[in-house]
């Protein structure tokens, strides 16, 4: 493997180890805005990294430029459906946990 | 590491459907539909057929949510009383189900022995298949040069078998007005009712949906471009453009309405009658829908071009009849 | 065994499980999910009985693409006559459920 | 593109794939209906993702496309959630 593809590669596994911590936070953290906060920003960052990963292997620069348009797009559309999910949580009066408070749902740190 | 990935996928496909069916929760039951329409686009891009990805991509992810989730509004909860007395509805759904009787357990039981044994006939007669006599895929190949694209799934489409997609698409505008003559009878293109809470949230999908759907407009030009020698076409591109239409209403900016104005019912019509006056002007050939060789080229880009204008509009009316009708 | 026939077998499988959920379940919407489950089934069947021998097959795959259309077409419609049904006040689903 | 890489990426697809089926267990435990829509919000990212590298491993490059439709309208069934499903009328009087 040349040096290119051992970037490539070194992206793409750091990009899986976020995808790993996104689906960590889905499942334990404990209420909707806390994982939110982890599909947004952990998987996005997942994303972007595999994506650069996937820039070393492109064939041309038409499709580097496309990645990096799906890499947008997928910012773009989980930026709005977050606020949108955690605005209409909030409104419904969905209280966000906290960690001085005895939660009910305080069992799921653990 | 593909049969993993395939075995995988499989029990994902085979979980969410099931669940879907059977949890007592509708809301439950549509977000894993939903989950397992596009697990279903993601089966496609492993069984080599990036074309029914990319349609179900665009209506999984742009169509069947939107739709299904709208609908939920409208179908869940009891049902309302002449009265006005509506149940509390504290749960997000629910089809209140007591115990039954002993006749239903009876009955239950009889029709899952009949699935069970439907679905392992059909997997026995999948194992037992003899070998097909004659192989599609190099009949295809074999007239490729005849068919005037360079992607054999278009060539199937609008050449080989185009009177199916005339009919298709025919079925498909039917639908519609069965649509329209369900969904009518309403005010005309009301915008939709926004509550005041939602107002202040309306401006991030408003923003959005001015942002994505001249992209989504880029995209379908795309995609029909490429269906003539790679994954893409009319049908995609088609769902891409409803897509853009369901943002747009979600975000308020595009009225729903069970009553379409003129312009937008000759849009509607307007796919179907540029292929049935290609397949009339052609009707000399013998044969319907055999084009002339050297003009199968321009004339399956003219058709697709027509099919998208109106497959879109057809995909987007389905959402917005129901959209616009009956907030109240 | 090729992938397309393992896919097959799933499509077998949730075909039987679409005709178990339209008889057993009695709201609209739920029978409405075990229609589409059945259709995506026979999809599956269709594409991956022709390609089990590892070539993609162009023919069912149009079939299918055109299906897949349709088959939203008739969902939409299914809607419709399951709102406008509900919105007549027809109380029987509820003694059925 | 080496051999090594073109494995590398289907067995990240492999490992992607296994986090979107953990992922979905949310789905089943809630326990409100936005926990449950964030399982589908999933396909935005990780699906994406899941067909870039399986485009770049030997899928074809189509599987990009796929992959741009699902980036380019993944917001929509996010949005009409919260606009239109997520919704009773009493909240909607508040302030």
């Amino acid at each position: 493997m040349s040096g290119l593809d051992w970037l490539s590669a070194i992206f793409l596994l750091v990009g899986a180890a976020f995808f790993l911590a996104g689906t960590v936070g889905l499942l334990r953290f404990p209420d909707v805005y806390t994982r939110l906060h982890a599909l947004a920003k952990a998987d996005n960052l997942g994303l972007g990294c595999i994506v650069i990963g996937l820039l070393f292997q492109a064939d041309s620069l038409a499709a580097a430029l496309k990645l990096v348009l799906v890499w947008l797009l997928a910012l773009a559309a989980s930026a709005t459906v977050s606020f949108l999910v955690a605005h209409r949580a909030w409104r419904r009066g969905i209280a966000p946990w906290r960690a001085d408070e005895p939660g009910i749902r305080r069992h799921d740190e653990s | 590491m593909n049969l993993a990935f395939d075995l995988l996928l499989i029990a994902a496909l085979l979980w969410s459907a099931g669940r879907a069916l059977t949890t007592p929760d509708l809301f439950r039951a549509v977000v894993l539909f939903i989950v397992f329409g596009l697990l279903m686009a993601l089966a496609w891009a492993r069984l080599d057929a990036p074309d029914i990805a990319l349609a179900e991509a665009a209506i999984g992810a742009g169509l069947t949510g939107a739709l299904l989730l709208d609908a939920l509004g409208h179908l869940r909860g009891p049902v309302r009383r002449k009265s006005g007395l509506i149940a509390p509805s504290t749960v997000m759904s629910s089809e209140g189900a007591g115990p039954p009787a002993f006749p239903t357990y009876f009955l239950n039981g009889l029709a899952i022995v009949l699935a069970v044994a439907l679905g392992l006939a059909l997997a026995g007669a999948l194992l037992l298949l003899p070998e097909p006599a004659i192989s599609l895929p190099r009949e295809v190949a074999a007239a490729m040069d005849a068919s005037g694209v360079a992607h054999p799934v278009t060539a199937v489409l609008l050449n080989f078998r185009g009177y199916d997609t005339l009919l298709e698409v025919a079925v498909l505008w039917l639908a519609l007005l069965g649509v329209l003559a369900v969904a009518g009878g309403r005010a005309p293109g009301r915008a939709p009712v926004t509550p005041r809470s939602a107002r202040a949230s309306l401006k991030v999908p408003r923003l959005l949906a001015r942002v994505l759907a001249p992209l989504a407009l880029l995209v379908a030009g795309y995609l029909l471009w490429a269906g003539a020698h790679q994954p893409g076409g009319a049908f995609q591109a088609g769902a891409v453009l409803a897509a853009a239409a369901v943002l747009l209403n979600l975000a308020g900016l595009l009225p729903g309405g069970a009553t379409p104005r003129w312009v937008l019912r000759a849009g509607l019509g307007f796919g179907l009658l540029v292929f049935l006056a290609v397949a009339a002007a052609v009707m000399g050939q013998g044969v319907l829908l055999q084009y002339p060789p050297a003009w199968a080229g321009a004339l399956i880009m003219l058709i697709e071009t027509g099919l998208t204008l109106s497959i879109g509009l057809t995909l987007a009316g389905l959402f917005l009849a129901l959209s616009g009708a009956s907030r109240q | 065994m090729s992938a397309g026939l393992l896919y097959a077998l799933a499509g077998a499988a949730l075909f039987a499980f679409g005709v178990a959920g339209l008889i057993l379940r009695s709201h609209p919407l739920r029978k409405i999910l075990a229609f589409n489950v059945m259709g995506s089934g026979a999809f599956l069947v269709l594409v991956g009985l022709g390609q089990r021998d590892g070539t993609a097959d162009p023919v069912p795959q149009a079939m299918v693409l055109t299906g897949i259309v349709v088959s939203i077409a008739a969902t939409a419609l299914a809607l419709a006559l399951a709102r406008r049904q509900r919105e007549h006040g027809n109380d029987k689903e509820e003694r059925d459920a | 593109m080496t051999m090594d890489l073109s494995a590398l990426n289907q067995l990240l697809a492999v490992f992607l794939l296994a986090n979107l089926v953990l992922a979905l267990w949310r789905v089943t435990r809630g326990p409100t209906p936005a926990d449950r829509l964030l399982a589908a919000l999933l396909f935005g990212t990780t699906g994406v993702a899941l067909l870039l590298l399986l485009a770049h491993a030997g899928g074809g490059m189509a599987l990009v496309d796929v992959a741009l439709v699902f980036a380019l309208l993944a917001a929509i069934t996010g949005t009409a959630f919260s606009l239109r499903a997520w919704r009773r009328e009493e909240d909607d009087e508040r302030p």
